[in-house]
């Protein structure tokens, strides 16, 4: 069986939604004819023509609204963001209208808003973010970003079925660096849900999206210094899976927060504050945060290696903390 | 065609500019076709809606006088005729977004006084169970979107919702509003140029009432005429006198006839004037008090009044009958209101999300919704 | 002496900043004529005219960014958003140009960003927010909020001499529900440090804006139970004033993180993390939030009672984390 | 003035239109007046421009292939007299906010092309220290801002710019410029109507070049002509042959001083075309190639060369020349960048607040900055 990228897993979990559901349709900018910056819409515009993958103007913000109005007239649009970046232009759209509506009025708004986030590809301050921390204060959204292809197509269909607003999130630098193979018959990875990546037993190691590979990497070599590191896979960042974190605490006892996003206000924050309140006494050592420090990302290879919190990083914390 | 710097080099002096343009300009059709095939007994439709629209804000104001409106109270005092115009030419499957001044709207589509008195009242018994206020309510079976507060915002939602209209074959339009000073907003640009260029069957209608807040006009924006703005986006505008119900509805008309076509967005600039301050605690005393006057004299209700005279459709003592009976309708309704509970503090809680376990269903229009009826392919489950 | 309201002490701070500084300016809707729909800058068209007291068109985003360019050439602007919920049309401009420019390219943009912020007046949905939680994660920003009209006076003052973008959100149920004497000279109240506005010796209470008042409250009410509850208001929300924390946690060894956002991504969550994480060998229990839950802000008075975490959750919490 | 639905009722259906508006507006004094005031001398030091620009474009290229560039490389071909000739129609005291075609801008203000080649392959030298990339830079000193990535955010940042000025009496100008897929964004509106509104000395330099990435004009707006955007803000505007670098010179030279008599914004719409790909990458297999062809018989280098022969101002043997001396320049400011280190670690840390102690200055233009001079009332750290 073929291997399947992280991106193609994207593109092949909407075309399947496409297919099933004619109420689907696709909607950014150069997402028909170009097929997408990243290509995750390639041949959409040949298979289901332009009144279901619809180039738009460069709005961010009317891409939104228009997704947001769709869905309260019926539809389940999914609008891509060129880079995620872009999203602090629809970001009214987003926290006001569709995360309030349904509380607000009962109108459900089933949109997916989805695009390449991260860095380690040289994009600079401004194709390089990891925007999760400026939606996590906003009640009525759901976030997610995989790790791996089977989440990618497991999620992306879950997102697009969903009922609520969904942020789905890809990191660009798992496009293609990343394949594997998957089933072939239908199936979703429910939104909500971590995983264990990797169990473990002196140690969690609580990430999500590229961080995931990283973690897996650190733990390898951990394992060889006599370190069990667990690794955890939120694939949800909101609603946060706290089963999953009290689970992992109750085992490990000491637990890192590892992600890309700068520390403060990242979601480390809310993870630590989640265990260091629901699971205070299970806790053998300080919650630790491994992240970017506190600044924009920078462009230069070796100012963006020493900003992107990478295996070195997470190692050195990791024994720290396995030795307190 | 030439340059079109309207007022020399600085912005008009003038506070509000009542425009050049009212005539040159038409959207398809024939000025005044649609409004010269009204039956008499639309007209007395039309003369219930303007009537029924200012006495139901008459008696919210008297609500808030008693202490029974929770927050700020706004009026479309002197703009009953846009609401009611623009409305009365949608049919039932059509699509509307109204604003905080855009009641009459509601009301044309079949929302109830009772419904604005609970959610200015934040009863218990409100469309929104007390969630939101005011105008803030919709009802996707009734095909009505509820605002947001933040201006301009609508557009771009109901450009969408007429893209899934044109998509599902509907036959169906989306009607919405916007201010002079939401005219300024970056979503009102952008959700204007996507309806163009994805040819949506969208009706914009530009209520041009001289002042946002306490902004005149010629500091919002440095042309006269908002129509101007409609040619950037290469749409067909129109600019209305928004005191003439019935110069609206012909306008309205056409605008809607030419989107079902197909034919994509339409804008219409409709001239009025804010008769009160921006919202009840405002006394507007930057208004110069010269503008009230002249605008008082072309009040929409008189205005219409007299045509129905004149016309030989209603009578004077006809009114105060009709009048009567409104009256009824509205104490009712406001009555209904004021003795409705407060909802219960636990109604705060849940129904963020399709799936929390949420207080379930609001309680809703139990008196039944009237107006529009529901078409297929959306039910009252969130749009889907 | 007089006694000076919050709102007022915001006001004249403005107005001598204005008249110390010729570079500083009030930008934003209806700010000149009407005075600010909360007269925050009532008399200051008279006094400086209209080019230091600039009404615009309804345009946040453009608001900032005329800002921003102003302070790029040498001014430093004060922009009001008519109510705080607003800002979200702004945030482009705050998070990818205003935060961003002094890390990429060494451009300085001293703007404050100021208008009304939180619950408790029926404001509804969108009249009510507290929107600290969407910016925390944006290094390069400054973000302050008063809890006393001395503060609010003070912090004003240093806010417009910042020389990098600074937040100012002013809680709108205390505009004119608090007064007090106010020093007649020139005075400021630095960024990025904490007051204990209480002393006391079991457990903390880490809050700031009209929580403050909350907390002396239910500080009172426990005192007559036996228990020392201090009270730190943060004053400054980014940088937080991890000295302040510190000192505190060591201190009492119990602390409650207390503000009025939803709870999931607010403030609380830092606090939490830089708690767990630096603090972790002080804490002798749970750390404790006391926040509003994650929906909108509902309208009617007792769904908004409801939903903010007034002072009985607080005396709740305390007493459970005192007996813990 | 009659309705403006350029295209019936669906958009236009042609790729892209070069419009009809072309002779027929004109935003003050007379069209061709300023271009015939240059003396030879000025005409060959625009072509020095142009010509300059075209061959660091040309060298960036080399070091794209060559691996040397970091991330993307965006092209200017074929639009380099628009660069050129508005920017050159500056005085010293001006502000500019080019975007990332707009290299050509930054030369003729005095930036080295060495500036461009270290920021392009992120070298420690470069004037962002590695920070950020390509055209990314700016320079309070030399009245350069930055753009970010995000279309249309710099309008009203220029927009600020203008307004600090004015208050200031400075007597500088603003100008700043946007793609056509750029004026579909909310910024773009607020900027330009808050520019109108306030009347500051902003010129806005709208570069059609008919695609934004993949999407042609005609899937952006609604209209053949962006001008007509300029109506609805009630500003001038002019038409311009973006390709016949003396017609850009000449109107930006009159946009500029209507500009800074007092007259507020200004608004040219450049026709032109993108001869590349959306960046290195992209080989824009959506573009007609016939239109690639029409465009290249317009090249404004080519067209610039015959004006000069035709002048008899540069002789065949006498460009030679001067293009040896270039390449000169830019071989050497080449190998300067490809001879630079890249930046250490920890460069990437402090200077996100003044008073962070971050790495302190940034490397800066050690080789002192040309063109521009400093005006009164603002200084090197941070515009203060
Ligand atoms: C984006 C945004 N900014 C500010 C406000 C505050 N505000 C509410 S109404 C209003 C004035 C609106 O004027 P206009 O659009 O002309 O409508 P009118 O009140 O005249 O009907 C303002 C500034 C808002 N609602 N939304
Ligand atoms: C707000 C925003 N959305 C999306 C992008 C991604 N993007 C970069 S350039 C571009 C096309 C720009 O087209 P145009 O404005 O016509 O300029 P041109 O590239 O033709 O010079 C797009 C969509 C962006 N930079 N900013
Ligand atoms: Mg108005
Ligand atoms: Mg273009």
């Amino acid at each position: 069986m073929a291997l399947t990228t992280y991106i193609d897993a994207i593109r092949e979990g909407m075309r399947e939604e496409l297919q099933r559901d004619p109420s689907v349709f696709i909607i950014g900018e150069d997402v028909g004819t170009y097929g997408g910056a990243f290509r995750a819409t390639a041949g959409f515009l040949e298979e289901f023509g332009p009144e279901r993958v619809v180039d738009t103007p460069i709005a961010e913000s009317g891409i939104v609204g228009v997704a947001v109005g769709a869905a309260m007239n019926g539809m389940r649009p999914v609008a891509e963001m060129q880079f995620i970046d872009f999203i602090s232009c629809g970001f009214n759209q987003i926290v006001n209208l569709a995360a309030k509506a349904r509380y607000r009025w009962n109108a459900g708004v089933p949109i997916v808003v989805r695009g390449p986030c991260g860095g380690g590809v040289s994009g600079g301050p401004f194709h390089s973010q990891n925007v999760e921390g400026m939606f996590l204060n906003v009640p009525g959204l759901k976030i997610v970003e995989p790790a791996t292809a089977y989440d990618a197509k497991g999620l992306i269909k879950a997102a697009i079925r969903d009922e609520d607003p969904v942020l789905f999130f890809e990191h660009k630098f798992l496009y293609r660096r990343i394949k594997e193979e998957l089933p072939s018959d239908d199936y979703i990875v429910p939104i909500g849900k971590a995983r264990v990546a990797r169990e473990g037993t002196d140690l969690s190691v609580v990430t999500f999206g590229a961080c995931v590979h990283h973690a897996l990497e650190a733990a390898e070599t951990l394992d060889r210094e006599g370190v069990s590191i667990e690794v955890v896979d939120l694939r949800t960042l909101l609603p946060i899976d706290r089963d999953a974190l009290a689970a992992t605490a109750r085992k490990t006892n000491k637990i890192i927060l590892y992600h890309e996003a700068q520390r403060t206000g990242g979601i480390g924050a809310e993870l630590a504050a989640i265990l260091a309140e629901e699971c205070f006494e299970w806790l053998d050592g300080p919650l630790t945060r491994v992240t970017a420090p506190d600044s924009p990302v920078p462009y230069a290879p070796p100012l963006e290696a020493a900003f992107l919190p990478g295996t070195e990083d997470l190692i050195a914390a990791a024994r720290q903390l396995a030795s307190y | 065609m030439e340059s079109s710097v309207t007022s020399d080099d600085r912005p008009s002096k003038r506070a509000f500019a009542s425009g050049s343009l009212v005539t040159s300009r038409c959207v398809g059709g024939e000025i005044g076709a649609e409004s010269a095939r009204l039956t008499p007994e639309q007209k007395l439709e039309i003369w219930q809606h303007l009537q029924r629209n200012r006495m139901v804000e008459e008696r919210l104001g008297l609500l808030y006088r008693t202490g029974n409106v929770v927050g700020g109270l706004f009026s479309s005092l002197g703009q009953e005729g846009i609401s009611v115009g623009t409305a009365y030419a949608l049919q039932p499957q059509d699509w509307v977004g109204p604003l905080i001044r855009n009641l009459g709207v509601m009301l044309v589509r079949g929302v109830r006084p009772r419904e604005a008195f609970t959610q200015y009242c934040a009863r218990a018994t409100s469309p929104t169970g007390g969630r939101d206020g005011n105008t803030h309510f919709g009802d996707l079976d009734r095909r009505i979107v509820a605002p947001i507060s933040h201006l301009g915002a609508i557009i771009p939602v109901m450009t969408g919702i007429a893209l899934a209209s044109k998509y599902k074959g509907e036959d169906a339009v989306a009607m919405t509003y916007i201010g002079d000073g939401g005219t300024s907003t970056g979503d009102f640009h952008e959700g204007v140029n996507i309806a163009a260029v994805l040819n949506v069957p969208l009706v914009l209608i530009v209520e041009n009432n001289g002042y946002a807040y306490s902004t005149p006009l010629r500091m919002q924006t440095r042309v006269d005429d908002l129509v101007l703005k409609a040619d950037g986006y290469g749409i067909p505008s129109e600019v209305v006198d928004g005191n003439d119900v019935l110069a609206v509805y012909d306008a309205a008309k056409r605008a809607v006839d030419r989107a079902r076509d197909g034919r994509g967005p339409v804008f219409l600039e409709m001239k009025t004037f804010r008769m009160k301050g921006h919202a009840e605690h405002d006394d507007a005393k930057y208004v110069p008090p010269e503008l009230f006057e002249e605008w008082r004299q072309k009040d929409p209700i008189l205005r219409y009044d007299r045509v129905l005279e004149g016309e030989g459709i209603l009578t004077e003592k006809e009114r105060t009958q009709r009048v009567a009976t409104l009256k009824a309708e509205i104490d009712a309704d406001a009555d209904f209101a004021v003795n409705s509970p407060a909802p219960e503090p636990n109604f705060a809680f849940g129904r963020v999300y399709a799936d929390d376990g949420g207080p379930g269903p609001l309680p809703g229009p139990a008196w039944g919704p009237s107006g529009a009826t529901r078409a297929a392919g959306s039910t009252s489950d969130g749009g889907r």
